[in-house]
């Protein structure tokens, strides 16, 4: 690899193209898959991550979030101290219900496993980020362990799901066909309605 | 390792078939409408690209000068859907409103080839009317247009940062009430029938308002009535809109014979109580079509929509 | 409410704070709901957010991450200078653009909202149902709960569209161009010559 990276060409260098990254990845990253993006040894990033994750706990300033190394990788946290603040946050205007929206594309998950959120998004007209990540969050549906077409990331759901609905498994779910009158073949009738 | 959150438009790709490629503009219709958007999105998009390439000022062209061109154009595009095996008058239907401007763009330059007359002429104001009119919806086409730009960059330079947003820490999580699903797995699978059910297609919004109710006017239909008259002598209404292909022309001729009453160009005689009015004109007739139109012109815009 | 409300008595005070709730929201947050959570005036709020922005944007060592104001509310966001970075990372690579079909169609929705598609086709030339479509399943457009005028259906923005876009109301959007005639006039001019 060549000393001097694309990266250490723009304000800020490694470091800041680390926080960038960590700051939108949702799932721990390794520092072997940051080395990989930023084109530099693996060393290197070691390095500039500790410095980081030591500059954020500084006595003077410890900054809300932090930078922690978990098994699978470093990933940004909120710090621990304010987790009073935090919760209260977390817990405003939370319901227990889940929400209209939310049910149907947990419907659409539970009949049409795995699929895309662009799948669903097509399905049901509308965008349907934030349901799916509510959804995540309550453990009712999860990623597919592999990718869809363009590496598009599949859900399916849990077990935890099938307990709530007082199911064995999958295959236990009740036929669409009686609710779906004139529809004779759902799976067919969908790909075409939709796959475009 | 590929993050539970995605950015947006990632997500949206999967369902954008490989067949709509948002990047050319072809999703605009499923039809024929597809290559008239191969380079262009409508007719107004033609106009405007034919205007800046002669260098012309959108507020000060001539709309007759671009015309060829834009016929052209036309004819291009019904040639090229003819060759890719389309059926070249379904582009032309799926596209009215190309016409409609091509037939505004034909009259302004037919105007144009005419001698010079006097003005106060009827036609020439309807031409006037139709060109202001062109020319409005022409500057707010380019304004939007405009708009669009910006959104545009916007939407680009906007996508170059993305938000965190990423799953809530277990602990955090953990904390969230317990969720309340107590729902049978018949109701959820009527949930997901109606969700998965195919949603009837919004219906098609056409406008009508271009249609010009296929130009009946009050003056056309009293000389029609006057010239059937003429030939057959008294005649009963209905025999009068026999001919009439449209609900719009029979209403037209009921207007038409009012004003030709009023102008004492007709008479009105019944045989006998209930009996049939008989309509005939009034000894030696000369009467005028187009002040019968005038009269009307006050009270118009509703009667010439269907 | 108190001069020393509990988060002054923790290291890194207010600031910190911010910080540690702004990471673990996934939609902007309003200055006044982070007043209410931490037990200060939203004055305090508003002056905190904007030197923690100003402090990430330093010349010296601009942070990997910046802190911005869209919609409503303020949010977390990696820097531009790093998208290719970050871009690679979050791999999908197929960062959607938009038609210059759905654009036109965006700005009309947006200017003239709420709108019907007759009205929007009218303006555009052209058929504009599956481009509407393409808007709502992105999110960026919604249904308007009422109908218009003979039961169609109007169209607005949402606030995901001012988030995608940056701005911070539809107030930030630039006047329509100059040679327009008044919005009045346009309105009579539309319905004169198309009926929804």
């Amino acid at each position: 690899m060549s000393e001097i990276a694309p990266i250490d060409q723009l304000p800020g260098g490694l470091e800041s193209g680390l926080e960038a990254v960590l700051m939108v990845a949702d799932s721990p990253v390794t520092s072997a898959r940051l080395a990989q993006i930023f084109e530099v040894p693996v060393a290197r990033v070691a390095a500039a991550l500790e410095k980081l994750a030591t500059e954020y706990d500084s006595k003077d300033r410890p900054r809300g979030f932090e930078l922690r190394r978990v098994a699978s990788g470093w990933r940004f946290y909120s710090r621990a101290d304010y987790a009073d603040f935090v919760s209260s946050y977390v817990l405003d205007g939370q319901t227990a219900r889940l929400s209209q929206a939310a049910l149907e594309t947990l419907a659409v998950i539970a009949y049409r496993q795995p699929v895309s959120r662009g799948r669903i998004s097509a399905i049901r007209g509308v965008n349907v980020d934030s349901v799916v990540r509510t959804l995540l969050t309550r453990g009712l549906i999860t990623e597919y362990p592999e990718m869809g077409d363009g590496g598009a990331t599949l859900y399916q759901t849990t077990e935890y799901f099938l307990e709530r609905l007082g199911l064995g498994s999958l295959d236990e779910l009740p036929a669409l066909s009686p609710y779906l009158p004139g529809v004779a073949d759902l799976e067919s009738l969908d790909s075409a309605t939709y796959d475009d | 390792m590929s993050a539970v959150l995605r950015e947006e438009p990632s997500v949206q790709t999967a369902a954008d078939s490989p067949a709509t490629d948002p990047e050319s503009g072809a999703e605009e219709s499923a039809g024929g409408f597809r290559l008239a958007l191969d380079n262009f999105n409508g007719p107004f998009d033609v106009l405007l690209h034919l205007i800046t390439k002669r260098e012309l000022d959108i507020t000060e062209v001539a709309l007759a000068e671009v015309t060829d061109e834009f016929i052209a154009y036309l004819r291009e595009l019904q040639a090229r859907s003819l060759y890719e095996g389309d059926d070249g008058m379904k582009v032309l239907d799926e596209t009215t409103e190309f016409l409609v401007v091509a037939s505004t763009l034909l009259d302004l330059k037919a105007a144009r080839l005419l001698p010079r007359g006097e003005m106060a002429d009827e036609e020439d104001f309807e031409l006037l009317e139709a060109r202001d009119l062109l020319f409005a919806r022409l500057l707010q086409y380019k304004a939007f247009k405009t708009a669009a730009e910006f959104l545009g960059g916007r939407y680009e330079s906007e996508g170059a940062r993305k938000p965190r947003e990423v799953a809530l820490e277990p602990q955090f999580a953990a904390l969230l009430p317990e969720l309340v699903f107590n729902i049978s797995a018949q109701r959820f699978a009527q949930i997901a029938a109606a969700a998965l059910e195919p949603k009837p297609e919004p219906q098609t919004e056409v406008g009508l308002g271009h249609l010009h109710g296929a130009n009946v006017t009050i003056a056309a239909e009293a000389e029609a009535i006057a010239g059937m008259l003429r030939e057959h002598g008294a005649m009963d209404f209905t025999a009068l809109v026999a001919d009439a292909q449209l609900h719009l022309v029979v209403v037209v001729r009921f207007l038409a014979l009012l004003e030709m009453f009023r102008q004492k160009v007709i008479v009105f005689e019944q045989q006998h109580p209930l009996g049939d009015l008989q309509i005939s004109l009034a000894g030696e007739s000369d009467f005028d079509a187009e002040a019968v139109q005038d009269d009307y012109d006050a009270s118009e815009g509703e009667g010439d929509h269907e």
